[in-house]
Order: structure tokens, then sequence, then C-alpha cells
């Protein structure tokens, strides 16, 4: 792993590569927990977590390349991921109402 | 050195808080370990002189996003009895799949152009001012349809989370 | 700029319709036809005078449209397409025209659809620009789709998916050859001259020949791709039937003209042969199978396959008197096949049967229509003087001097036309009625005027078919021209 | 040479007017038949006799060198070729002219008399106005698709003629029988011209037969052309194999049956042949061809007619029979003889098939002759007329029929000694079965009703006129042509001379002239004598019904089961390959291939729709798989 040079104090010196492995790692584990689990909060809960592997891979980009527009697509994530959840928790409690399960695999009415 | 230190710290964290929430049987947990992890993450943010976000994303993921979720989870009283399970098979290929998916996105991302700094540049774009000046300058219009954006999805929510007739 | 107005007056009128309510929508669409009748003359009488250096500056109209894919807006008029654009605003005020004294429930839209169906057609028969052409010609399907949808017999539903689907079937493969062509085309655009002038390579021709027949073939249709006509004919309200059978089947012969023969020469010359005997087998085929037809409208619909299946090998024989024919026949056949439909729509108005069996004796009691009816029989049976006979004859004669047996096959439909449209006039005209009270009134005064003017172009245009074969000579002579080159 | 074009433009008015007035005619009955009432028996009639004053003014102003046309518009142009609506005037078609106006006037004025209680009055006279229209096109033409509109339009006519009576629907069946099979001939005429376009490049008589000149003689092309020439004259002309419909086409009112199936349109297939000699004579295997089916259609027209009971069946017959004479006539090269035997023919059968109308007037419609029996003193100018018409076609010397029928034997004989003796067997046959016909009429005992013998009457005026004009025609009509064995000139064969010089006319010798007449003459004595004895005097009466017939009386009566041989050799094969073709190959093959077409669609459809499990889990597996896949795309190409 090669040394960086610092640009400035206290700054860190991590090299971009890990962020992207990181988001990376996140992400996947994600994605693996939708597949994962079946309680659908808990998938509601992953895809949060894919999101924010984004925002922060979104992010470290903004950083490296000094460019604004990065961290204003974060938050927009951000905005978007709000009003996903509340949309998605509001189903999730009227569906839970209906048939008192937050099971997915319950949910398999859309079929032929 | 002593960022790197850092970095490892967070990135262990935060890894191993979502690996939690995956694995764990008990929603609670879930959900606790999610908002470790989503700290660890502004911890990132705050690494990469992205200090306004960091704190927008504690604001609204650990305190509200999360807190969302924590009520709806207590509200409907999930458990760790009431917690449905997959077939062993279905995990075993979930976890695999998952694997591979890491795989191929890293493989893919071994090609990519990086950045022209090797390091974050500190150009003061993190900063509340920054942000601020974009936001309401050239993102004014998307900022603002962001917030008609929130309020359908207020009225959503609260359409479909009422009591049927 | 006059083609542009022939081809943008109906798409008002079709929009202006769809304000209008009741009678007042039937009035208008006539109207509407007439004026567009009476540019068409206009037009005609100046497309007269001009010389053919001259016709695409004085009718020509062209306009960038898309840029990639190269496509423009590129209308224009020769002499075939004049042919074609007479014979739509001709048969139109007579097809409206047949609707009055017919109960037709939401009547602005009928006509509104109607009037895009023209538009399109128009719009088919002016187009230089392949991909503009495409579109008119996939246009043209919809509303036509939407009569027989919503306006024809018992069991339309099925009968018209399956039309809509065997037409759209076809039209797809042409859209590939069309895309195909662009691309093999060094100027890279669907300009029909450009198509012209620069051929693809032989070897691409062989097959692309038959995506572009298969297309044609459906529409016209050829033996064996014609098993949705009858049934469509039979279901369709009889306005949309005379609209398919008078008009828009001639688009695929239309195509086969300008589309197939001086694009794709030698994809024709390769398989010309195989068509035509297709072409005669289906005309034997289809005469034969109206001979014991029960239905009045089938059974139209059956002489309607021969009769196209004659000009269709007419048009593959490749010679002038072929090609002038066919524009003459074309125009014909429109004619007097909307007279067959019209009066069998007339029978069936009174007797709410179309059946050959279950009528008979009309003569006695409405002696004008038979007698219009007779001159309609007559000019589809090809008798001299009557339109019918003209192309006829020289279809036959450019069969001929392609080959002598085939142009025997073909002549059969001579003896066999006879056969099936004189039984079929005598079991439903002659004879006493075997329907107990018939009451048949005469023709009403609307009846009376279609059928008239039917005659009038019938004699008309039998005596003195110069008035086509001179439009259409040097059109179809640079076609020849174009289709022969190797 | 100013003088004779000076000529020519004087006569182009009446030329015009020829065909222009039938048609006004036509035009004036049927659209305003119903106000005109009887009238318009006497405007159409005019319409004919004004264009015969023409033809007769045109016949006295011109001699046998005329030939001229008459331009009226162009009609076809396509390619280099042109074909105008153009009239050719020359001897051959003024002869035509004139007996087409001349013996048309005669038959419309009769129809004024016997169709006079017919509500179809004025509808009548319009499609007789029609067909004389059509029928002087045929004549009139310069070219080959003229004399065509010609041909279909009389064919329509005589199809609108013979179906007059359309409430009865066998009627019906006649007419479209007619129809058709003139058709199938017509599509031999159309396919011979097409040859025709494609050797000359034109289908003007002029040019064809200028240009004809260099083909040589046996020329395979001339053959195969003057074959669908006569392909189609056969149709006209009702001739083996296709002449039943002839006998059917009695069904029209027996005016249109003198008119149309005697002494016209079954003509023009002669007529077109005559016209065309100049093709015919290149073509000597076509003309013996013409010769056998003419030599055969008159032996076995004529037996048929010996066992006929129907009084216009057996003048149908008879017809069908003439007209093997002439084609006979024709086969041998003696064009202008067929002419002369057309003319003589359109005399005497006109004749008599008007004085069988006249008897059928008078008998209330019963056309039977076991029904009739001594009209000779209710109907004596019928009586008479018809006497003459059969003394004339049984070619009793002096008559019309002895000079063209003894001509055309003649020259048989020159050509071949078998047809000969075929065809003066006929011609003994034919005397036999007319005198058959007239004795049981017009001899011996009423054999009727009562209400009918109560009702007979001779006929008025308007029929018994024409009767007597064309008896005195059927008489003196035969002295045009005199045989050279009388030292008197051939009017006839001098004025065609022109148009159809002789080319093949041998000259039997003077004393098998004298021979061939005498004998002939005692034949037709002895038949005579024998007819009425064995019908008159020994009252023996044509059998009753078929089973009293002996096998051979029955096949005959019968004609051969020709009709039941059509019927189930073409029509009915035809009937059920129509079937065939509608279940088996339309809806059963090309259907249930569309079928599969749409069955495919479906069953794929079908196949797709499992994949859609509602199972979110396996949605999102899907899906991240497909990501997988896609990303790992870009390692693998």
């Amino acid at each position: 792993m090669q040394e960086t040079i610092q640009v400035a104090q206290n700054l860190p010196s991590t090299p971009q590569t890990w962020y992207l492995i990181l988001s990376t790692i996140l992400f996947s584990i994600g994605v693996m927990g939708v597949l994962f689990r079946r309680n659908a909060i808990i998938i509601l809960m992953c895809i949060e977590l894919m999101l924010n592997a984004v925002n922060l891979l979104l992010v470290s980009y903004s950083s490296y390349s000094g460019n604004m527009e990065g961290q204003v697509f974060v938050f927009f994530v951000m905005v978007v991921a709000a009003a996903e959840v509340a949309v998605g928790l509001a189903l999730l409690v009227s569906i839970y109402r209906n048939i008192a399960s937050t099971d997915i695999d319950v949910l398999s009415k859309m079929k032929w | 050195m002593k960022s790197e230190i850092i970095f490892y710290l967070l990135s262990a964290l935060s890894i191993i808080s979502a690996l939690v929430v995956v694995f764990t049987k008990n929603p609670i947990y879930s959900v606790l370990s999610l908002i470790v992890c989503f700290f660890s993450i502004a911890g990132h943010y705050v690494m990469l002189n992205s200090q306004f976000l960091a704190i927008v994303h504690i604001i609204v993921y650990a305190g509200a996003i999360m807190v969302l979720m924590l009520f709806t989870v207590m509200l409907l009283n999930l458990n760790k009895e009431s917690e449905p399970h997959k077939s062993s098979l279905i995990k075993v290929a979930a976890i695999i799949t998952g694997g591979l998916l890491m795989l191929t996105i890293l493989a893919s991302l071994k090609t990519t152009q990086l950045t022209a700094y090797s390091t974050p540049a500190d150009l003061g774009l993190g900063s509340v001012q920054s942000v601020g000046m974009s936001l309401f300058t050239e993102y004014l219009l998307p900022f603002e349809i962001s917030s008609i954006l929130f309020m359908s999805a207020m009225i959503g929510a609260v359409v479909l989370a009422k009591k049927e007739r | 700029m006059l083609t542009l107005v022939l081809l943008i007056l109906p798409l008002i009128a079709s929009l202006v319709l769809l304000a209008t309510r009741g009678n007042a929508s039937r009035s208008l669409a006539l109207l509407f036809s007439l004026v567009q009748l009476g540019i068409t003359l206009y037009v005609w009488n100046e497309f007269r005078n001009t010389l053919a250096i001259d016709l695409p500056s004085k009718f020509g109209f062209v306009k960038d449209w898309i840029s990639r894919p190269n496509i423009s807006f590129n209308i224009g008029l020769d002499g075939i397409s004049m042919v074609m654009v007479i014979l739509t605003n001709l048969l139109l005020p007579l097809i409206i025209l047949s609707g009055f004294n017919r109960t037709i429930e939401r009547p602005h839209i009928f006509y509104s659809l109607m009037m895009l169906m023209q538009s399109a057609l128009i719009g088919v028969f002016v187009s230089f620009d392949g991909l503009l052409y495409y579109i008119f010609w996939e246009l043209a399907l919809i509303p036509i789709y939407f009569m027989a949808f919503n306006w024809g017999g018992v069991n339309r539903k099925a009968v018209t998916l399956k039309f809509f689907i065997y037409t759209l079937a076809g039209s797809l493969l042409m859209l590939f050859g069309f895309i195909f062509l662009y691309w093999s085309n060094p100027l890279h655009n669907f300009n029909w001259n450009d198509l012209v002038n620069n051929h693809t390579c032989g070897c691409n021709q062989t097959w692309l020949f038959w995506l572009f027949f298969a297309a044609f073939a459906i529409k016209i249709p050829i033996v064996p791709f014609h098993t949705w006509q009858p049934d469509t004919y039979k279901e369709a309200p009889t306005q949309g039937t005379m609209l398919l059978s008078g008009i828009m089947l001639k688009m695929g012969l239309y195509s086969l003209i300008r589309w197939l023969l001086p694009i794709i020469p030698s994809g024709v010359m390769q398989w010309n042969s195989l068509a035509i005997a297709l072409c005669a087998a289906g005309i034997v085929y289809a005469s034969i199978i109206a001979i014991m037809q029960q239905d009045l409208k089938k059974l139209f619909a059956y002489s309607s396959i021969a009769h196209v299946g004659l000009i269709a090998a007419g048009i593959f024989a490749i010679n002038v008197q072929g090609l002038q024919g066919s524009m003459v026949q074309m125009l014909a056949h429109g004619i007097n096949v909307v007279g067959l439909f019209f009066c069998a729509d007339i029978i069936f108005n009174r007797t709410q049967s179309n059946h050959v069996e279950g009528i008979g004796g009309i003569r006695l009691v409405a002696p004008q229509f038979a007698t219009y009816f007779m001159i309609v029989v007559l000019a589809s049976v090809a008798l001299p003087l009557t339109n019918g006979f003209v192309g006829e004859f020289m279809l036959l004669y450019g069969l001929y001097e392609y080959n002598h047996w085939l142009a025997v096959t073909g002549g059969l439909t001579i003896i066999l036309g006879a056969v099936y449209m004189l039984r079929m006039y005598q079991k439903v005209m002659l004879g006493e009625s075997v329907m107990e009270n018939m009451s048949f009134p005469d023709l009403l005064w609307n009846e009376k005027v279609v059928l008239i003017s039917i005659a009038v172009l019938i004699f008309f245009f039998g005596l003195y078919p110069k008035a086509i074969l001179e439009l259409s000579e040097p059109a179809v002579n640079f076609i020849i021209e174009k289709s022969l080159i190797k | 040479m100013t003088e004779n074009i000076l000529n020519e433009m004087n006569l182009i008015t009446p030329v015009m007017l020829i065909p222009l007035l039938p048609l006004l005619g036509f035009f004036i009955t049927s659209l305003f038949g119903k106000q005109l009432k009887h009238a318009s028996g006497w405007i159409a009639s005019l319409a004919i006799l004004v264009p015969f004053i023409c033809s007769a003014y045109i016949f006295m102003n011109t001699d046998a060198a005329t030939s001229f046309e008459v331009p009226i518009f162009d009609w076809i142009a396509f390619g280099k070729f042109s074909i105008p609506f153009a009239f050719l005037i020359d001897p051959l078609s003024i002869l035509m002219l004139l007996v087409v106006t001349g013996i048309g006037f005669l038959i419309h004025i009769y129809s004024i008399g016997y169709m006079h209680h017919d509500e179809g009055f004025s509808r009548f006279f319009s499609y007789l106005n029609l067909f004389i229209f059509f029928m002087l096109l045929l004549v009139m033409g310069n070219n080959y698709l003229v004399m065509f509109i010609g041909w279909e339009g009389v064919g329509l006519c005589s199809y609108l003629l013979i179906g007059f009576w359309f409430k009865n629907q066998s009627y019906n069946d006649a007419a479209k029988k007619a129809f058709i099979m003139n058709r199938i001939g017509d599509l031999g005429f159309l396919l011979g011209m097409f040859f025709l376009m494609m050797m000359f490049g034109s289908l003007e008589y002029k040019t064809i037969f200028s240009k004809a000149s260099e083909i040589p003689v046996g020329n395979s092309l001339i053959v195969i052309t003057t074959l669908l020439l006569f392909v189609g004259a056969m149709g006209k002309s009702a001739q083996i194999p296709l002449y039943t419909w002839l006998p059917d086409a009695m069904a029209g009112p027996t005016p249109v049956s003198a008119l149309i199936h005697a002494a016209t349109m079954v003509t023009a297939g002669i007529y077109m042949i005559t016209r065309s000699h100049v093709l015919f004579v290149l073509a000597p295997f076509t003309s013996d061809i013409i010769l056998i089916v003419g030599v055969a259609t008159a032996l076995f027209a004529s037996i048929i007619g010996l066992k006929q009971n129907d009084i216009k069946k057996v003048l149908a017959y008879s017809t069908v029979s003439q007209l093997g004479f002439m084609f006979a006539a024709l086969g041998v090269g003696a064009y202008k003889t067929a002419m002369f035997h057309v003319l003589t023919h359109a005399f005497f059968k006109a004749l008599l098939f008007l004085g069988s109308g006249s008897v059928i007037h008078a008998m209330g419609g019963e056309q039977d002759i076991r029904k009739m029996g001594g009209l000779r003193k209710a109907l004596p100018i019928t009586n008479f007329t018809f006497l003459i018409g059969t003394l004339a076609i049984s070619g009793v010397p002096l008559f019309a029929g002895f000079f063209s029928k003894d001509e055309i034997l003649a020259n048989v004989f020159v050509h071949s000694n078998i047809f000969f003796a075929v065809l003066v067997l006929t011609s003994i046959i034919t005397s036999i079965y007319m005198f058959r016909v007239y004795f049981l009429t017009f001899s011996g005992e009423f054999r009727g009703t009562e209400e009918q013998k109560h009702h007979l009457h001779e006929s008025p005026a308007t029929i018994t006129i024409p009767l007597i004009i064309l008896a005195v025609l059927s008489t003196v009509g035969g002295f045009l042509g005199l045989p050279s064995v009388f030292h008197a000139t051939h009017k006839l064969n001098a004025y065609l001379g022109n148009v159809v010089p002789s080319l093949s006319e041998h000259e039997v010798s003077h004393n098998f002239e004298y021979i061939l007449m005498g004998s002939l003459t005692a034949i037709v004595a002895i038949i005579i004598f024998a007819v009425f004895n064995y019908f008159i005097s020994k009252k023996n009466m044509p059998e009753a019904n078929e089973e009293e017939m002996n096998p051979v009386g029955r096949f005959i009566y019968n004609k051969y089961y020709v009709d039941e041989f059509y019927n189930a050799v073409f029509v009915r094969p035809i009937m059920l390959l129509s079937d065939i073709f509608l279940v088996l190959i339309d809806k059963l093959i090309i259907d249930l291939l569309v079928n599969a077409v749409a069955w495919l669609a479906i069953s794929l459809g079908k196949g797709a729709r499992l994949v859609q499990t509602g199972n979110t889990g396996f949605y999102v597996f899907a899906m991240v798989i497909s990501m997988i896949v896609l990303l790992a795309l870009q390692f693998i190409i």
C-alpha cells in the first residue's frame, strides 16, 4: 500500500480504492439481506443499507475529485430514502393489518 | 497513519453492524445495529470532509428513519418468535449470490477510472455554506421539487396507514 | 403544395367531425369528401397539363423531419399516385353517401375514423419516403380496425383481431426490409429515388423480396394469405368493407408497383414466376370457391380475391400492358366492388339476410335495383364497354406475353366469373321469392344516387380508359425501365 | 378517285346512324318504357327501320370495290398498341348490315303482335334494340376488339332474352348456360386475339391481313391462332362440343329464337371466320378441323331433330345442323358459299321460327307437336308460309335453301367424298324431320284440347306480314347465287368477290351438278310422300313418353345424354372442388397453419407465465442473478 501525500493536515490519507471496496461490501451485504430475510421490515432496512453504501461511494468520489455534485446528489438520495421509508412502512402497517404478517412469502398474490 | 486506523475501525464497525442487521433473528437488534452502522457511515463522511452531510445523515437516518423503523417494529410487536425463516437452502443460496455479486462488482470496479486526486481534497466542499450555496442556487428547482415529493409521501403514508373506512 | 392539401384536408375533416353530432356528422363528412373530390379533379386537370419533368416541383413537398435515422417528409405525385388518389377520393363520397338512410351509432366517431382513413390512404399513395410510407400504411389500419370492431357484425371481435394481427405481422416484415434497405443504401435514407437508383446487391434481394412480398400479399390478398379476408368482409360494417375492398387492398397492389418492382428488381426477377404462378392458381382457386359460396358478402370477397389475383399477376409480368392494365383494373375493381357490396347491403337492409339461397325474386319487386345490380355484375364479369373489360383484357395480354399458359389459367376467370356471378344473380334476384311476405321497397334516393354514379363511372372508364392510361403511362414506363435493369 | 372519296364522306352520317339509333332506341324504351307502353314497340321498330334504310342507301351508293373505315375515337392505347373504335364498311359488312337490320326490323314488327299481352313489353323491345346495336358493332368493327364488344354484347342480350321470363328458374338456367358456354368460346377468341397481337402488333383487319401474306402456309402460330378463333366461333355458333346451349335457349320468346338463335347471332361465328379467311387459308389443319366439326355437328344435330316433339326444339336442332353445313363450307374454303347459306338460312329459319311462334300463339303457348295437327284450316297464312320455309330448308328446287345447300354440297364433294356423303345424308334427314313437323302440325286432325280448338285463330297482321315477306325472300333469295350451270352470274359471289377472293373453290362439272340436283329433288319428293304417308295416312304418332321408345330412339330423344355427360364431367366436379377447396384447403389447411401460429404464441405465453410465481424472493433472486450476469458479461465479451 503506497503512502499517499497529504494535501492538508488532519485529512485522511486512505486511498479511494478502499472506499470503493467498503461500499461494495456494504452494498453486497444489503443485497444478501434482501435475499436472506423474509421480514419485510428487515428487507426495507437492507435497502436503506444499500442506499447508504451508494451514498458513501458518492461522497468519496465527491471528496476525492473536489466536485460538489456528488454531495448534492447524496442529499437528494436521502430525501428519496426518507419518503420511501415513510410510504413503505405505511404500506407494511396496512398489510399487517390485513394479514397479520410481514412475511413477504405470504404476499404472493401477484402471479398468474 | 492515524486516519488509516480510524478508517479501519470505522469500516470494521460498519461491516460488522451490517452483518448483524442481516443475520440477527430479533428485529429489534437489527434496527439497533443498523443505527450503529449509520453512525459509522457518518464517521466516514466526516473523514471525507463532508461535515454537513454527516450531520444530515445522522439526523435523517438515525434520528428519523430508524426511529420510524423502531416504532413500526414495536407497533407490530415483532419479535424473535414471530420472525419468519427461510429454508437453509435459500439462505446458502443468498449468501453465495451476495458474495458473487460483490465479486463481480469489485471486478468491474477494478477497471474504473479513479479521480484526479489521490487524497480527498479539502476545498471546503463539505461545509454548510458551500452545500447551502449549491442547493439554493444551482439546485434550487430540484430542491423545491423534493419538498413536493415529501408532501406527497406524507399524504400517502397517512392515507395508507389510516384505518380503513 | 396541392398534394399536401389533399393529405391534410381529410385530417382536418376528421377532427372537425368529432365535434359534431347526429345527422350533421354524415352531411358534413359528405361535404368534406365532395370538396376533396373537387380538389382532386382540379389536381387531375393540373396534372394533365404538367410536363413530366415539372411534376416534382409542382406537386412535390419535401421537408426534413428526423435527422437520425434520416427520414424526410417527402410527398409528391406521379401518374401512378394520381390514379390511386383519384380512386380514393372518387369512392369516398359514394361510400359516405351509401350510409345515408342507415342507422349508424355514434356517427361522428364513425365518419371521423373514415376521414382519418382517407388521409392515411392518400398518405400511402403520395409518400416518397420509405418510412413515411410505412407510417401511413400502418395508420390506415387503425381506423378500419376500430370501425370493424365497434360497428361490425356478431362475430366481429375474433375476426377483427385475426385481420389486425395478420396484416400487422406482414407489415413488420416490411419494416425489417426497410431498415435493411436503409443501411444498404449508401446515402442512408429512405428516399424512394435513392432506393430506386441504389439497388442493394442481388444476394440480399433474394430474401428481401419475401419480406416485402409477404406484407403486400397479405394485404392484397394473394392466396394462400387470404383467409382473413372473407370473414372480415362479412363481419365489418358495409362501409368498412367498401373501404377495405375498394381502396385498402389497392394499397398492396400499389405498393407492389411502387416499392417492390423498382427497388428489388433482381429479387423480383428471381421470384416473379413463382409469384405469378401463385396468383394464377389463386384466381382459379378463389373463383371455384366463390361458385358454391352461400353468403353474398363472402362470395364477393372470394371474387375480389380472384380479381386482385389477376391484377397482381399482371403487375409481376412487368410489361407495359400488364402494369397499365393493373392501373385501369385497380380503379375498375374499386368501383365495381363498392357497387357489389352496396348491393349486398341493400339486400341485407331489406331482408336481413345475405344468404344466396334464401332470397330470390327481388327483381319482381325492385326492377330499378335489379338493373343497377345487373350493370355492376356485368362490369365485374368484364363485359366489353364496361370498365372491367379494359383492365382485364390488358392484364391477360400482359400475362400472355409473360407466359401463354398462365394467361389461359388466368383467363379462366372470365368463365368462372360468369359462373359464380350469374348463379348468384339468378338465385338472389330472379325467380319467385322464397321469402314470405317480403317487403322490398325499391331504391331510396341516396341508393339511387350512389348506384347511378357507379353505373356512370363503369361506362365512362369502359369507354374512355385513356383518361387513366395517359395519366400513368410515363410513370409506368419509368417503373418498368428501373425494374428491368440488372 | 375524288368522286369516290366524296362518296365516302357522304356515307359517314348513315354509317354513324346505323349503330346509334338502336342504342338510342334502347335508352328510350328502357328509361321511358312505363310511360310509352305499347308505343315503345313502334319506336324500337323505327330505330331499326332507319338503320335498314341507311344500310340500303349505303348498299346503293357503293359497289363491290368499296372498302373504307370510319374512325370514331381512340379506345385503348398502351405501349405500342393502339386499338381504335372504328367501323369498316365493305361488301361483307354491308351484306351483314342488311341482313341484321332487315330481318331485325321484320322481327320487331312481328314482336309487336307477338308480345302484345306481355307485361315486359317495353323491356323486351329495349333488349331487342340493344341486341341489334351489339350485332351491328360486331359486323361493323374494323378490328377484332370491336367485333369482340359486339360478340360479348350479343351474348349478354341473348342471356337477357332467353331469361326474359325470369320468374321461371329453368329459363334462367338456360340463359345462364348460354352465357357461360359462350364465355368458354370467348376465352378462345380472346386468346386468339392475343396471338394476333403478338404476331402482328395490331388487331385491325387491314394491318393483320396485309401482314399475313408474308406468313407461310401451315405456320404453327397461325394454326394455333385460327384454332382459338374457331373455338370462339364454336361457342357462338353452337358447334360440337359447345352446342348444347342453343336448344335450351328456346326458353326465350319465339321472336328471340328467330332473331338471335337462328338468323343473326349464331351466324356471327361464320361471319368471323369469313372475315378472317386470310388467316384460315394459311392454316389447312384448322380448316380440316372446321370441316370435321361442321359435318359432325350437322349430322348429329339433325338426328336429334328426328326425335324431338317440341316444335321449337326441332327448329333449334335444325339450326345447329344448318350451322354445321355452313362450317363445312368454311372448312373446304368456300367462304362465300357459307355466307350465301347464312343469308338464305336467315330468311327461311327466321320464317320457320316466326311461323312456329304464330302456331304457339294460336295454341295458347302449347309447343308439343303431338298436341297439334290440322292447323291448316285455322291458320292459312301461317300454314302456307311455314310450308315455304320447310320446302326451302329441305332444298326443294327454286327455293332459297336449294341453291345454297347445293353449292355447299358441290364444294364439299370436290374436297372429300366421305364428307359429301355424310352431308347428303344429313340433308335427307333434314327434310324428314322438317316434314314430320310440318305434317304433324298442319295436317291431319286437331289433337289439342277443346278449349284450344275454340281459341284457334290466325295471327294479327303484325305477325302475318313479316311472315309473308320472309316467305317471299325464302323463295327468291336463292336467285342471288345461281350456280354456273344455269349460265347466270352468281351475284353474291361477284359482290363479295373483292373481300373474299376465290381461293380454292373448284368448279364441279356441270354433269355432276345436274345429277346432284336431280337426285336430291327426287329424294325430297320421296321423303315428302313417305313422311306424309307415315304420319298422316297411317296416323302414326311419336311416342307419348320415353318408355315406349326403343333404346336407340331413347338415346336420340335424350340428345345422346350429352347434357348429363357435361354435368357429370364438368359441373359436378367443379362444385365438388369448390367445397373441397373451401372446407379442406381454406378452412383446414391454411386456417390450421394460421391458427398454429396463434397457438404457438399462446403456449409460449403460457410457458413464460410460469416464471411469474408471485414470490417476491424469487423475483429478487432473479434480479440479482441477472445483475451478476450483466456485470460478468463484460469479462466474457
